[in-house]
């Protein structure tokens, strides 16, 4: 069969014609407000600059950033933004905002057990208070409050354990009775019947989520506007080190000298790393999460029920947002998988029965890369000027603009920043690990 | 018009609805007749409803696009209170007597829709407008657009209420899954099956044939429908296939793996009543996979092509061919291709006026172009709808502009044709879902000018419409061929050529079709914003434009910022269109924008069918204990311990458990208490080298433990943490007994065997988890030993005869025991274990026995209390993954001599000698009427609270009956240096005052539990 | 849903019946000679991984067969086992390797 | 066996079976096996397999997940180098007496379990039907045929399966499942929804 060559290509142009500013190169990134809104609707809308330019690699960086995702980016605005630093590029495989940043259930709170934590966690959520403001895209960041549902004897303490260490930090999180988790999310089965009866939960009142995609898009663009290129498309194949220091990297757009190299790149960081000649202490394994169809409110904050491995939040548009567990074995698939959702939605299913009527509407996984502790690393490593940020696994979203922000900190100032300290890629080696998983410990 | 007033004539029956019967529901309350047979979609149709929904973002007025899971627009709640069902496609709702149904996304009405403002608005919104505003102030956000955001979102309303219906999982294996039971299924399923292979075919619909009832055709002589006929009564008399019906195959997993959703009874309520399941989701493991899903037609781009009444070709004539049902009096048709021909001609055909075909193609010449002529239809070539007339504020259309588009793009002079519909066909693209699932690769159709599937490292074969293959010759022996090899594959038979030969089919042939992504509208309406590509979502080319412009270049970022098919049928019509018009504004072939990814499910899936029957008291077992029922009906107040319910403690009358946990430590320290221990695991160890397995696998050294003694154990992990705890028994010089934790029985014992198998697989260890062979009970306190003396026993159960940490086997009150002198309390203890099917027993006789001592029953918390009162740790409080025993004060559990043992290596790292590591200390708070809270952060004494990190936390705390005071254990950084100092612990807005002490309060020397 | 079959008792079945223990062959070195590990041996052996996007050696557990653990090759993003083999055993694609070798 | 043995028969009976049995519309039946002794027999060398096979009279399966028995007396392959020896409990003592002997000074080891594991009789036209809503083994497979062992996972919890005929099965349990196994499959036996595949089937429409 052949193609009728009619009038397609042309159709489409007059429809494009319509549109006189193609692509400007711009100088200065409008602002975005309302104001703008309307005078661009007036133009119907054919005077939006572009939120980033299509870049393309220059011969030489003074920092090259390895992955478009969340903390990349954002490790590269802080970077032109708090120090001044203009040559800088991210270098993306794929499409920016493509990774785990693009595709997480977006749950944001800080209420950790270990200071080490508390303290990078409530960084980055405070920064997340302004950043629509900051980043001047609206990344919809919405506290709402987020719920750690409690349902053992073993969680009760663990999670008064957590609140009074928060509290020392000077955190606001509560204890809550099971009656007030009623009020709260009014579709829970609090019977006393169940199989878990609810006990209560610990409750971070600005908790809460973010738009994972406009978290990327704000950065980029923000970053982008700074002066950074980001570069979209080009995978790193390749780290040179000579005697001991990099000096570049090879891309799939050729190569890039650089004066530091910071790798960014979640679950691939292991391979990424390798090119250097570094091994991790890290596993890569696809977490799996699902969407179901959108319906009108019914759960106004997040929950979390690590007792039974389920969590769930509704969006804006109002699907119900649900984390899974990762998979039993390691992989790069970024595939779905069943196992884990299954034990998922039973849980949620007993959690919240009229759920049970809902559809799922998509599922999908993303490669998250499990560090020895579960917790971030964050640091120079031993080759000189190779930096890293990962080991982020299955909570890194909420890190975002904390870890962007200390990790520039840390490799502008040649110094890790002292939030950034304790997340050094040493501690494995020195037994000074930072366990987040007392709840994982129960036991009579 | 009364009654049906889009029925077909007498002679258009519609051939799966039953007009001799009638059955009636109800559609936003207002109550309609269909007949068994219709869907919602056909009988709305059939009565004249035109409006079925509204969209999400704009609120637009909306009709029925398609006819089967595909549908964008028509989406409906059905049922009420419990039962009710959200955003489910009028499409697919099987109509049944009493059916309620409603419409969504609409306040008040469907009629009169407030949120209709959007779209008179919508220039306002256009794509990703939302992340370029309600920025100011900060706090709006969350306060004010959110929630009305939120509120207007969402399409249908979910229930409140917990799900009545029951839902059932099932497990099959087959040779071959055959996916959609059209023509090219059935000859795959008829194929694989003739050649020996067990089948299972799935078909989405209620029916088989898919859509060879309106392809037109022939196979041998007759109708492809007779055709499949005679091959489904073959399959289903054959016991080698089985035929699933309203059977959806949503994902395709590893290794084909693949769930399918049977919808068992929704369309018959009664079905449940009589003891069926609602849904069934199936679990398929299948050697070999044929994906026979078809094609799916895709709409053309032009302005107002959302408008009600303006549907897919193949579903109008699915509707009148099928239902009996007319989309409009006066249907015109627009198309690209020649396909939707047909509709004309059968349209016209079963008595409705054709008015017009508008073929965007110049020149078109085909056999069908002729039959159409023939029969006195009449065409507009090289011309398009140029702009849809409406009425009623958009609920329905009046005419159509039908202009010819100029090779220069410009519009020639429009012509009104009035019409009440519209059918359109934009080309189909094969059904390529499942095959992508895996990460099959798809190649681009230059022909089809779509996507088809390329190669797979799954065993999964595509044929038919799905394959890209449209004529019913080829879709046959694509079909057959592929039943065959699959079946050959699975049976492991050599590939021999194909034996099995396809039946002889003619159907007219077609000419090419035109790839056209954007159809010119007249004046302003060109700007694309009317141009629908994704109907549900609101997508428009022009947002597709926009985003490109703005940088969001990748087809991810576009669906991403646009939502294109996002919504609930995932872009199944319109995601093509999109890369087309994407193409064209990026300059980029269609190939190399690429498409989206796809995932699972093809269909959204009931939450309820995934989960079956895993709910309820099916929700996580719980393990019962041989003493359960007791403690049952003796008031235990539980709680969950791993997934066993222990008794947290008894409540007698009027008691708060406060009393009860005091009561029931108080008997113990001044009589005697009973404690079902069974929970504890327990793990027999035995062989040659069992003694040196244990010293690896234990801190301290087991080996020079002696038959018939005890010894408390710790484990930690290589990395040198403390991982459980518990006594250890050597039955004999070759057998050991080790107890685990309740919590950590199964691991433990799987560690055990990993070390064993993977580390050291030459010794001579067998290791046999024997946990629920026994029953435990520990009896403690100071009249235990008279109580148990009380029991015939061959045991001498004297000081001197029976010491602390010694164990005995022998009867006790006619009963085979083990029992081990140990004590967890403090307390003159054992611990009896006894063959599970004795515990109650047991149990029984040490009530009985005890009764002159006033015995009672403990539960956990007494337990705690009373450990914690010795200052003995409970893992899970004391520890929590980052403690090492030397932090507890157990370095006198950890052997120095032993040259390895799990953990022994970390365990030397400087860190963990550290001077200001948290210790474990005990606490007494200044006031002894105080009670610690939980997990307190103890602050510098004399310190202004800042934020360096507090020196610790309480881990333990509890008002100690036994001592009349409160009593806590806590983790102080250097607290064994500490001893004696002051430490503050904030409490709300109180700050309280404790003193670092030795961690056990109670009988420093251990003098109870040696008597 | 992997399809493992355990070298041990063929049984194959659902990965939920099975137990994944991550990679294989990891050297623990303290059992060669516990008097002399350095802290960088020990992190290698305790926390470093190989994690490689490819070929994977791992260890499987067959938990509801018969409870050994085994080896495992498997591409980790196509997702294809390459093999199946029992502890003290070669990994297959060695074991090719040499036959080609000795072929050549 | 000593006075308490009528505990142990009250226990094991206990009221959930009871319910069970009772139960209307139910496609399967369900008995407790009751009073049987288990000896978990681990067995390192050809030698002691030989040795144990003619203690007991008959030879081990060694073939997996198979069985073999004779006089009341089953043993079925559990793994490699692990049976699991099924018998009257009242045969228990005089068995050990002959097993133990043949294995003294082997590396080889006898636990008594019979206190383990609750054995039901699931029997009945739903049998298949239960299994394959229960477990994720292929009941039409040429293998899973009379004899035929198999560990499984039966809903949420681990379980064995051993085929005695077509029509039914005894399934192993830990006891402490029982009553979830109970339950689980009172849900799975409705009568109505007996899951008949490859088998000669109703109309569907065309
Ligand atoms: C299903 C799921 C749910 C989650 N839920 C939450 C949650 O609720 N809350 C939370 O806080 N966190 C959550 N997370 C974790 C969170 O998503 C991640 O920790 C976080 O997004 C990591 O951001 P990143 O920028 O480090 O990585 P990514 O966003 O993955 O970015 C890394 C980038 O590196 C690129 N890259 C890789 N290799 C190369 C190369 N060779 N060359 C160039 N570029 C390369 C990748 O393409 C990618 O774009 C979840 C994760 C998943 C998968
Ligand atoms: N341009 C054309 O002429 C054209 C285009 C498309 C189709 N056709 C006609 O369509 C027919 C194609 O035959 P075919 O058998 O390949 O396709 P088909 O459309 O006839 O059958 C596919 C079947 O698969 C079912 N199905 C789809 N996805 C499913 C899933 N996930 N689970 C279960 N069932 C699923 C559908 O309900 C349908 O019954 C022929 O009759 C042909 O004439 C013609
Ligand atoms: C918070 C969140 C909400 C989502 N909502 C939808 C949705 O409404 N519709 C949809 O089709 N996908 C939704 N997705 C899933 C994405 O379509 C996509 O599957 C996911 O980001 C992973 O990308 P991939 O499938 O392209 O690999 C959502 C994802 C996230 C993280
Ligand atoms: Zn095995």
């Amino acid at each position: 069969m052949q193609v009728a060559q009619g009038l397609a290509s042309v159709c489409t142009e007059v429809f494009l014609k319509r549109f006189t500013s193609t692509f400007p190169h711009r100088k200065s990134m409008k602002r975005y407000s309302v104001v703008q809104l309307v005078k661009n609707a007036a133009s119907r809308h054919k005077n939006w600059d572009r939120a980033w330019r299509a870049a393309e690699p220059k011969d030489e960086y003074d920092v090259v950033i390895v992955g478009a995702g969340g903390h990349g980016l954002a490790t590269a605005y802080y970077l032109a933004k708090e120090h001044k630093l203009t040559n800088i590029a991210v270098v993306e495989k794929g499409w920016l905002g493509g990774g785990n940043t693009g595709r997480n259930t977006t749950i944001i709170r800080s209420n950790y057990l270990q200071p080490e934590s508390i303290a990078l966690y409530e960084l980055a959520r405070s920064l997340y208070e302004g950043l629509s403001q900051e980043l001047n895209f609206n990344i919809m960041f919405s506290p709402r409050g987020l719920l750690n549902l409690c349902l053992t004897e073993h969680e009760l303490r663990v999670f008064r354990r957590i609140t009074a260490a928060n509290a020392a930090e000077g955190l606001d999180t509560r204890f809550l009775s099971p009656e007030q988790v009623k009020e709260i999310v009014p579709i829970i089965n609090d019977s006393p019947d169940a199989r878990y009866p609810l006990l209560g939960a610990l409750y971070q009142p600005r908790g809460g989520t973010a738009r994972h995609d406009a978290v990327a898009w704000g950065y980029a663009r923000a970053a982008d506007a700074l002066g950074v290129d980001v570069i979209q498309n080009c995978a790193v194949t390749g780290i040179d080190v000579k005697r001991g220091k990099v000096t570049g990297l090879q891309t799939a757009k050729g190569p890039i000298k650089a004066k530091k190299i910071a790798v960014v790149a979640a679950g691939h960081t292991s391979v990424v790393m390798d090119m250097a000649g570094v091994r991790m202490p890290l596993e890569s394994v696809a977490l799996q999460a699902l969407v179901s169809e959108p319906v009108k409110p019914m759960i106004d904050v997040v929950v979390m029920a690590g007792a039974v491995h389920g969590y769930i939040s509704q969006s804006d548009k109002g699907e119900l947002v649900i984390g899974g567990g990762a998979d039993a074995a390691n992989n790069y698939s970024q595939r779905g998988s069943w196992p884990a959702l299954e034990h998922t939605l039973t849980a949620l299913v007993e959690l919240f029965p009229p759920i049970s009527r809902l559809r799922m509407l998509r599922q999908w996984g993303g490669i998250v890369d499990m560090s020895a502790d579960r917790s971030p690393i964050i640091g120079e490593t031993d080759v000189k000027g190779l930096y890293v940020n990962c080991g982020w696994g299955t909570g890194g979203f909420k890190a975002i603009p904390g870890s962007g922000f200390i990790f520039a900190d840390s490799i502008a100032n040649d110094r890790p920043h002292p939030i950034a300290e304790p997340f050094g890629i040493g501690r494995f080696a020195a037994g000074r690990m930072i366990d987040e998983s007392t709840a994982a410990a129960v036991a009579h | 018009m009364s009654g049906n007033p889009h029925r077909l004539s007498a002679d258009w029956t519609g051939r799966l609805v039953d007009r001799s019967r009638k059955i009636s529901f109800t559609f936003d309350d207002k109550r309609f007749t269909a007949h068994p047979g219709d869907t919602l979609a056909s009988a709305l149709l059939a009565n004249g409803v035109r409006l079925v929904g509204r969209s999400f973002k704009y609120h637009r007025p909306r009709g029925l696009v398609g006819i089967g899971s595909d549908e964008p627009n028509a989406l409906v709640t059905i049922g009420v209170g419990d039962k009710l069902e959200p955003n489910l496609r009028a499409t697919q709702v099987e109509v049944y007597d009493g059916l309620v149904a409603s419409s969504q996304n609409r306040w008040p009405s469907l009629e009169t829709d407030v949120g209709a403002m959007n779209s008179a608005l919508s220039r306002f919104f256009p794509a990703g407008f939302y992340y370029k505003t309600f920025m100011w102030p900060q706090a709006f956000w969350k306060h004010v657009y959110e929630p009305v955001i939120r509120k207007a979102a969402g399409l249908g309303p979910a229930t409140t209420q917990a799900d009545p219906d029951r839902y059932e999982h099932a497990h099959i294996h087959c040779d071959v899954l055959v996916v959609g039971g059209g023509v090219a299924g059935l000859a795959a399923a008829k194929a694989a099956s003739e050649t020996g292979a067990r089948v299972i075919l799935a078909e989405e619909t209620h029916r088989l044939g898919g859509s060879c009832d309106i392809g037109g055709g022939k196979i041998v002589d007759d109708a492809p429908l007779e055709w499949a006929r005679s091959v489904a009564d073959d399959l289903l008399a054959s016991d080698r296939v089985t035929v699933m019906p309203r059977t959806t195959v949503i994902s395709h997993f590893d290794h084909n793996y693949v769930l399918m959703a049977e919808r068992v009874a929704d369309h018959n309520p009664g079905l449940i009543a009589a003891g069926h399941p609602r849904q069934r989701l199936w679990k398929v493991r299948a050697n070999e996979i044929i994906v026979a899903a078809g094609a799916l037609e895709r709409p053309l781009t032009f302005s107002d092509n959302d408008r009600p009444g303006i549907m897919l070709a193949s579903a109008a004539r699915g509707y009148a061919k099928r239902f009996g049902v007319s989309p409009g009096e006066r249907v015109a048709v627009f198309t690209n291709n020649d396909d939707a021909y047909r509709t004309a001609i059968q349209l016209f055909e079963a008595g409705v006026n054709v008015p017009r075909i508008v073929d965007t193609r110049p020149g078109p010449d085909s056999s069908l172009i002729d039959q159409a002529k023939a029969v006195g239809l009449r065409m507009s070539f090289g011309s398009g709808i140029v702009g849809v007339k409406t009425v009623e504020g958009g609920k329905h259309i009046d005419g159509i502009k039908v202009a010819p588009v100029r090779t220069s793009g410009r519009l020639g002079e429009p012509e009104f044709i009035p019409c009440d519909a519209v059918a359109m066909s934009g080309g189909y693209n094969p059904a390529v879902h499942l095959f992508c699932h895996v990460g099959g690769e798809l190649v681009f159709d230059d022909a089809l000018q779509s996507f088809r599937p390329g190669s797979t490292t799954e065993r999964l074969r595509v044929v038919g419409a799905a394959n890209g293959i449209f004529n019913v010759q080829s879709i046959l022996e694509d079909g057959f061929q592929g039943g065959e090899h699959a079946a050959r594959a699975s049976l492991k038979k050599r590939p021999a050529k194909a034996k099995l030969k396809a039946p002889k089919a003619t159907q007219s042939t077609e000419g090419p079709l035109e790839p056209i992504w954007f159809v010119p509208a007249l004046g302003a309406k060109n700007e694309g914003n009317k141009h629908f590509l994704d109907f549900q979502n609101d997508v428009t080319a022009a947002d597709v434009e926009l985003a490109a412009r703005e940088g969001y270049r990748s087809v991810e970022h576009v669906k991403r910022y646009t939502t294109l098919g996002m919504a609930t049928d995932q872009g199944k019509t319109s995601n093509i269109n999109a890369l087309g018009i994407l193409s064209d504004v990026l300059d980029t072939p269609i190939p190399n924008v690429g498409t989206t990814r796809f995932r699972p499910p093809y269909t959204p899936t009931t939450l309820g069918a995934l989960v079956g029957p895993i709910r309820g008291k099916l929700f996580q077992p719980v393990r019962r204990t041989p003493i359960q029922a007791w403690h049952e009906v003796n008031h235990a107040h539980f709680e969950p311990v791993g997934q066993w319910r222990r008794p947290y403690c008894y409540l007698r009358d009027g008691e708060t458990i406060k009393d009860a946990v005091s009561r029931e430590v108080l008997a113990v320290r001044n009589s005697v208490g009973l404690l079902d221990a069974s929970t504890l695991g327990k793990i027999e160890v035995s062989g040659p080298d069992a003694a040196k397995f244990l010293d690896r696998m234990y801190t301290n050294m087991m080996s020079t433990l002696k038959p018939g003694r005890c010894r408390y154990g710790l484990m930690c992990s290589d990395q040198g943490f403390l991982m459980d705890d518990g006594v250890v028994v050597r039955l004999s010089e070759d057998r050991f007994l080790c107890h685990t934790t309740s919590g950590n029985a199964d691991h433990i014992a799987s560690v055990f065997e990993f070390w064993h198998q993977t580390e050291w697989p030459n010794w001579k260890v067998i290791i046999t988890p024997v946990t629920e062979q026994w029953a435990q009970i520990a009896v403690a306190g100071p009249n235990a030993r008279e109580l148990l003396q009380s029991l015939d026993s061959d045991l001498d159960l004297t000081s001197d005869a029976f010491r602390f940490m010694d164990f005995k086997s022998g009867t006790l009150a006619g009963m085979p025991v083990r029992i081990f002198r140990i004590s967890f309390s403090g307390e003159l203890s054992y611990e009896i274990a006894v063959p599970a099917g004795y515990g109650m027993g047991l149990w029984d006789a040490l009530l009985t026995a005890g009764e002159r001592h006033g015995v009672d029953t403990y539960g956990t918390e007494a337990l705690h209390v009373l450990r914690a009162e010795k200052g003995f740790i409970m893992i899970g409080d004391e520890t929590d993954g980052t403690v090492t025993p030397l932090d507890l004060g157990l370095s006198w559990a950890v052997s120095k001599k032993k040259a390895d043992f799990v953990g022994k290596r970390a365990l030397e790292l400087p860190e963990f000698h550290r001077p200001d590591r948290r210790h474990f200390v005990g606490l007494s708070t200044h006031d002894g009427n105080t009670v610690l809270p939980d997990g307190a952060q103890a602050i510098q004494i004399n310190a202004e609270r800042t934020s360096s990190p507090p020196l610790g936390y309480v881990s333990s705390t509890y008002f100690s009956p036994t001592l009349n005071r409160s009593i806590a254990l806590g983790m102080i950084s250097g607290g064994r240096d500490r001893l004696g100092q002051t430490v503050h612990f904030q409490a709300g807005e109180r700050m309280i005052a404790a003193e670092i002490v030795d961690p056990v309060f109670y009988d420093k020397d251990g003098e109870k539990q040696n008597v | 849903m992997l399809l493992i079959t355990c070298p041990v008792c063929g049984i194959e079945g659902d990965e939920a019946d099975f137990h994944a223990g991550g990679q294989a062959h990891v050297l623990r070195p303290q059992s060669k000679d516990p008097s002399n590990v350095s802290e960088t041996e020990l992190s290698e052996y305790l926390y470093v991984r190989d994690n490689p996007k490819g070929l994977h050696r791992e260890l499987w557990h067959c938990g509801r067969g018969c409870n050994k653990w085994f080896n495992a090759e498997r591409d980790t993003v196509t997702m294809e086992f390459k093999g199946f083999y029992k502890i003290g055993e070669k990994p297959p694609s060695e074991k090719n390797a040499k036959k080609k070798g000795g072929t050549a | 066996m000593s006075d308490a043995s009528n505990t142990f028969a009250v226990w094991r009976s206990g009221a959930a079976l009871d319910a069970m049995q009772m139960q209307e519309g139910l496609s399967v039946r369900v008995e407790d096996r009751g009073d049987i002794g288990m000896l978990d027999l681990r067995l390192k060398s050809k030698s002691d397999i030989d040795a144990a096979s003619k203690a007991l009279g008959f030879d081990l399966p060694t073939k997996a997940r198979t069985s073999a028995g004779t006089k009341g007396i089953a043993c079925l392959w559990f793994s490699v180098d692990q049976w699991i020896v099924v018998l009257p409990r009242h045969q228990l003592p005089s068995v050990l007496e002959k097993l133990s002997p043949s294995l003294a000074d082997t590396f080889s080891s006898i636990v008594d379990v019979s206190d383990m594991r609750s054995v039901l009789r699931v029997s009945g036209s739903g049998a298949q039907s239960v299994l394959m809503k229960s477990t994720s083994v292929d009941v039409f497979d040429g293998a899973f045929a009379p004899g035929h062992v198999r560990r499984v996972s039966f809903g949420e919890i681990a379980a064995a399966v051993h085929v005695i005929d077509e029509t039914s099965f005894d399934l192993y349990v830990f006891r402490s499942y029982v009553e979830y196994a109970l339950d689980w499959i009172s849900e799975a036996a409705a009568a109505e929804a007996t899951l008949q595949p490859f088998s000669a089937q109703g109309p569907v429409a065309v």
